[in-house]
């Protein structure tokens, strides 16, 4: 089997003063072997919360409330007990966190961290850790030398971020999560993160999740793409498949929001009104008030994640019409 | 004037005019000054759109601070409307202070947490003795509908109780309420969610279409300059690299026709 | 290690040392009460008339000699004060000031030193288990009691002591800093009754400063857990054990240090009380009873010597600190 | 964790009412402990004395225990404890309140003037600063106290506020000076608003919260010098005083008489309630201002 990882209905809530809301609502989806998926959404579409969960690592007020993720040699994550957790966390899949600016410890320089990751899960034998550091710190092209003695204040954005993805890789993990790895940073340190992920992708076949708020991003970088909405899947695919035949009224009108250096400028816009207010209680669609192709039906009844062609899912009342319309 | 005797009529009839500008930074520790502007020079008129590509660090952020009066040029021409603008006084000053105005990148930050939605917006009204004081809370609420958003849903509001793309109006609404001849739109909606981010750039061209206001649009995205420079009704693109313009004309001749390597490599590497 | 940070350092701790020293001239010499006058006029009024023999008495205590213009007795005041010569007492006219603030000042630092030690350990130790503990109901009430301990002035603390382990129960003694029976010297009695003595200011100190530690601290744990390096570093599977130290404990300490600086001024504004109470024999009761005696020699150089102390310990703890947060050191 | 309520957070309370600054504050139980308990003090402070009578002294009544004519026992004059509480918590309050007031006053204006005027006045400003943030405090009131020798609750404020306002004063400077360059002031003064509308209207309802808590916490260190002074005998003995209550307690062989402790305690207990009660209160007003919690 190619599959790497499953997750079937995964729902969190988190519980606040003025009661619970829904951050991620029964996501589904699934990651072979060799994949770059691209999890994409705009704020407040729960994605971070969604990559943490499938690390089983959702902390109070926010809980899990269902689901299930399946990772191939270890089982069901979301029944493993913290200590279980704790032993996968880095060894079978490892996340470079949102923050990067801030995701390293003040008082303790670069080779303390991959000193303290690396006897984490038994590796307690110097040598060998700092030629892992060394070897994986010149893989992101930092010169190990000046990098392994500084301490985080002492790193730019950009060198950081490429010493945690360094960090990320000293087990060889099977799948590695990105969050929003670019987003901190300028144009000129985006690309090279990107260069280098699929150089490093390419180099140790790692399958990748890479969660971002830009879907150019995607274009190009992933081979499939999961795109949510109000913490919900709206439509999983081939990238390609999805971005020349989408399924989804929301992912049409995503895409069509972006400005291309040819086309008709008219025949781009934004999408008018905003993501639904987490408190109220959505029945139906939770794009309904801002879809074009609404009708009354997708005010009552929230559509199921369901397979229209094979690997291509989405959530909609009328994805069966959009595919024939379009394709 | 001698000043405007060197530099020509155009310089005295243009809205802004631009000659050999440049912006050196001083840095503690290096022997050699960062040049974050080099020897830019263009004009801006009345009406007219712009928009000023590049990557970042290409000094397009400084030389939108020069347009603004934040950042004193090292050395060259910074005129609006023919006066030297680090040289303004007096009555001159306050109408190029009025009349040139920024939209910053950050809506997060250009928003005063403390104040209240309708505590920002007053204090220039009644600077610019806009309205009368009575009528300043009829004043604001009218800019709020103007950016789109309700007036009683968001007057009373602090920034903290709204999002990204409502902030980013608010401050929109702002920088238009002195009623500006010419706004330097940094980076406006690179902070955005990718589905609102026309909805304002759309705003912006709104006010230019109601109120012929000019614009030096800043931005990293070539397909972007390009959708605000057509939709408003063409203009001309800037392409900065490494503080120099390195390409400037009308944007769908850029584009189609780019001259620059540079220009290229900017064209090539825009994912379509 | 930032050179220019030294010393800057040291300018503001010299320039402390000035301004402290030029207050105390501008007390006795220049406000309105002038003290150092009245001196004058109460040695003049007791049929001392030789000017001569006035101007060797006002220099003998005060290191000022009259009907000098004010910037010479200025200048005369400072260079006397640097060379480490505060006067003789108005009380103990035989005793010259620094004699008796060498008597003094070592029972002082005792006390000072041992229960802000003591104090800090407590406090943090306890600050970052409650840290841990936050929100829960046990938290809830513990600090409420700290709370209500931190609210409690120190003198409020040293009488509530005072009066009910050492006068009600009589398990220590009221004063002193050891018994008339034993013998100073390096001897085991001698010693034991030192401690015994020490106890209740020690404890006094620690009560009234715990509650402070323990909060300070906890605020830092609660702040550091919230910190994305510590998310970081339980997601690179880093033991709980090994976060608690290296990653919060580390760093929400450092703030500690900070406080203890200005903690240390605070402890010897405390000593005055604490030493009052227990007629402890230290600076801080010296310089109420001099206060009260009006023997203003001794209370400026008290003054000046307890505010050098303070500086020093400062300068010590400021320069400490550079060594444990990297972020300052480069 | 940060990154993941992010999204949620942001938009949350979009439609909310605002609630008013009141409603918030009640909202917290410490808050709302922290508010009775000061204006419990407050009018025992000042409608304490029209209800309650004067101590008187009666030598037949010494030291007497708690009764239901003395509910908190009497002193080695026979007056009556609660009365000389209750008559000495005027003088307390506004003591403690002008010490905080100036020393807070100071502090903002020194703060914001070296924050926001760069250059040599706020250079100058900030030596002197960090002068004054260096000396113990309660050394220099003692001396200082030693000279003056007054009960004048103006001057003695005066006097307690000699170092207090330093280290607040050092606060809001480095508040004003990140404020200063934030780009909600630059976009103030491209609209040309003048410097007295950044300071007074963009910068001080920034550090207000602040401000607030540190006048709170003024008003503390106030109550426990101010009452230590007394004790010392530092300042002239006046009647009605709790620092004074405290210095008798030892002074006049008290300590030997049984009932004693009610006696030392009452002003003990007096002191600790007011500070608990302040600091709650802090609490509260830090959730009023704090825009991260006026959100909810």
């Amino acid at each position: 089997m190619n599959l790497l990882l499953s997750v079937e209905g995964v729902r969190v809530n988190y519980r606040t003063e003025r009661g619970e809301i829904t951050a991620v609502r029964n996501v589904s989806f699934y990651v072979d072997k060799g994949d770059i998926l691209g999890i994409v959404g705009e704020s407040g579409s729960g994605k971070s919360t969604l990559a943490y969960s499938v690390l089983n690592y959702i902390k109070p007020p926010g809980k899990i409330i269902s689901g299930s993720v399946k990772l191939e040699g270890v089982g069901d994550l979301l029944k493993l007990g913290k200590e279980d957790v704790r032993k996968v966390l880095w060894k079978e899949i490892a996340i470079v966190p949102q923050a990067t600016q801030n995701s390293m410890n003040p008082t303790m320089d670069v080779k303390d961290h991959f000193i303290d990751t690396m006897a984490a899960h038994g590796q307690n034998d110097k040598q060998k850790i700092l030629e892992t550091a060394n070897r994986l710190l010149e893989e992101v092209k930092l010169d190990p030398q000046i990098v392994l003695s500084a301490y985080p204040h002492q790193l730019s954005g950009g060198m950081k971020q490429r010493v945690l993805i360094a960090l990320s890789l000293v087990f060889e993990p099977k799948l590695l999560i990105l969050d929003e790895p670019t987003s901190a940073l300028d144009v000129v340190n985006q690309r090279l993160i990107m260069d280098l992920l699929k150089a490093l992708h390419q180099k140790m076949g790692i399958s990748i999740i890479f969660i971002t708020h830009d879907i150019q991003l995607i274009k190009g970088f992933a081979n499939k793409v999961l795109i949510l909405y109000a913490g919900k899947a709206m439509e999983l695919g081939d990238v390609n498949e999805v971005w020349n035949t989408p399924l989804n009224p929301y992912t049409i009108a995503l895409l069509k929001s972006i400005p291309t250096l040819h086309g008709d400028v008219n025949s781009v816009s934004g999408i008018p009104g905003s993501m639904p207010d987490p408190y109220a209680e959505i029945t139906g669609c939770p794009f309904a008030s801002r879809c074009k192709f609404a009708k009354p039906v997708c005010f009552e009844k929230d559509p199921d994640f369901l397979e229209y062609k094979p690997g291509h899912f989405s959530a909609c009342h009328f994805s069966k019409d959009i595919g024939d319309n379009y394709g | 004037m001698d000043e405007l005797q060197e530099v020509g009529i155009q310089a005295k009839t243009s809205l802004l005019y631009f000659d050999n500008v440049s912006v050196h930074f001083e840095i503690k520790g290096m022997d050699k000054p960062l040049i974050a502007v080099d020897g830019v020079s263009f004009s801006m008129n009345d009406g007219e759109l712009a928009a000023l590509v590049g990557e970042s660090g290409s000094g397009k952020s400084t030389l939108g601070r020069v347009v603004v009066g934040l950042q004193k040029p090292t050395s060259g021409k910074a005129l609006f409307r023919g006066k030297d603008i680090y040289k303004l006084k007096g009555k001159a000053f306050l109408e190029y202070r009025r009349s040139v105005q920024l939209v910053h990148q950050d809506p997060y930050a250009a928003l005063n947490p403390a104040l209240t939605i309708y505590e920002s917006l007053a204090p220039a009204l009644r600077r610019w003795n806009i309205v009368d004081k009575k009528d300043t809370r009829k004043a604001v609420s009218s800019m709020l509908e103007f950016v789109g958003l309700r007036p009683e849903n968001y007057i009373d509001k602090y920034p903290n109780q709204l999002s990204g793309g409502e902030r980013q109006r608010i401050c929109v609404a702002r920088a238009l309420s002195v009623r500006p001849k010419l706004v330097v739109a940094d980076e406006p909606v690179t902070m955005i969610d990718v589905s609102l981010r026309l909805s304002i750039v759309d705003l912006l061209l709104n006010s230019k279409k109601q109120f012929g206001t000019s614009y030096i649009f800043i931005t990293h995205d070539m397909a972007l300059a390009r959708y605000f420079l057509l939709k408003g009704g063409g203009g001309k693109l800037m392409v900065m690299e490494n503080g120099k313009l390195v390409e400037m004309g009308d944007v769908e001749e850029v584009i189609n026709n780019p001259k620059h390597e540079y220009t290229k490599k900017l064209i090539e590497s825009v994912t379509e | 290690m930032k050179y220019g940070y030294i010393l800057r350092r040291i300018a503001i701790l010299v320039a402390t040392l000035y301004t402290v020293i030029t207050i105390t001239f501008i007390l006795v010499r220049l406000s309105p009460y002038d003290p150092y006058a009245y001196f004058l006029s109460q040695e003049a009024s007791m049929g001392i008339a030789s000017p001569s023999q006035l101007a060797a008495l006002a220099e003998y205590y005060y290191n000022l000699i009259p009907n000098q213009p004010i910037y010479i007795q200025y200048f005369q005041y400072l260079i006397s004060v640097m060379e480490g010569n505060f006067g003789h007492s108005l009380i103990y006219p035989q005793m010259t000031v620094a004699n008796i603030i060498a008597t003094r000042l070592p029972w002082t630092l005792y006390i000072v030193i041992t229960s802000t030690v003591i104090s800090f350990f407590i406090g943090t130790y306890a600050g970052q288990r409650l840290g841990y503990k936050r929100g829960g109901k046990v938290d809830g009430s513990i600090v409420t009691f700290f709370t209500v301990l931190h609210s409690i002035p120190i003198y409020g603390m040293g009488l509530i002591l005072l009066f009910f382990i050492s006068l009600k129960a009589g398990l220590l003694p009221s004063a002193g800093a050891y018994s008339a029976n034993v013998a100073p010297g390096p001897n085991l009695p001698f010693i034991i009754s030192v401690i015994r003595h020490s106890i209740l200011p020690i404890s006094t100190f620690i009560f009234g400063s715990v509650g402070g530690w323990t909060l300070g601290m906890r605020a830092n744990t609660i702040s550091v857990l919230g910190e994305d390096y510590v998310n970081a570093a339980e997601l690179r599977g880093i033991p709980t054990s090994r976060i608690a130290s290296r990653y919060v404990g580390r760093n929400a300490i450092l703030p500690q240090f900070t406080s203890l600086v200005i903690s240390i001024g605070f402890a010897f504004g405390g000593a005055v009380f604490v030493e009052q109470i227990f007629t402890y024999p230290g600076i801080g009761q010296m310089l109420v009873t001099s206060v009260g005696d009006g023997d203003y020699p001794v209370i400026m150089g008290i003054t000046i010597i307890i505010i050098a102390a303070v500086l020093i310990s400062v300068l010590v703890a400021d320069l400490t600190y550079q060594f444990l947060d990297p972020r300052v050191r480069k | 964790m940060n990154s993941q309520d992010k999204g949620v957070e942001k938009k949350s309370g979009q439609k909310s009412q605002n609630p008013s600054s009141f409603t918030v504050f009640w909202r917290n139980k410490y808050a709302r402990i922290g508010l009775i308990i000061t204006v419990g003090f407050f009018v025992m402070g000042f409608i304490g004395p029209l209800v309650y009578p004067a101590p008187k002294i009666d030598l037949t009544e010494i030291f007497a225990p708690p009764s239901l004519a003395h509910p908190l026992g009497t002193d080695y004059l026979g007056r009556d404890t609660l009365g000389d509480i209750i008559y000495g918590t005027g003088y307390i309050l506004e003591v403690t309140f002008i010490a905080a007031l100036i020393g807070t006053g100071i502090g903002v204006a020194i703060g914001i003037a070296s924050g926001y005027f760069r250059g040599a006045v706020g250079s100058l400003l900030m030596a002197i600063t960090d002068i004054v943030l260096t000396i113990p405090g309660m050394i220099l009131i003692l001396v200082v106290a030693s000279v003056v020798r007054s009960g004048n609750p103006l001057i003695v404020a005066g006097v307690l506020s000699v170092t207090a306002w330093a280290g607040f004063a050092r606060a809001i400077r480095s508040q004003i000076l990140s404020l200063r360059s934030s780009i909600f002031v630059e976009e103030a003064r491209l609209l040309n608003l003048s410097s007295f509308h950044i300071i007074f209207k963009e910068l001080m309802p920034n550090v207000m919260s602040y401000t607030a808590i540190n006048f709170i916490f003024s008003v503390q260190g106030a109550l426990f010098a101010s009452v230590g002074l007394y004790f010392l005998g530092v300042l002239p003995f006046s009647a009605y005083n709790w620092g004074v209550m405290l210095s008798e307690a030892t002074s006049f062989g008290g300590f030997l008489a049984p009932s004693l402790a009610v006696y030392l305690i009452s002003p003990i207990a007096v002191i600790t309630l007011f500070t608990v009660g302040l600091i709650y209160l802090s609490f509260g007003i830090d959730e009023v201002f704090n825009p991260r919690t006026r959100r909810r």
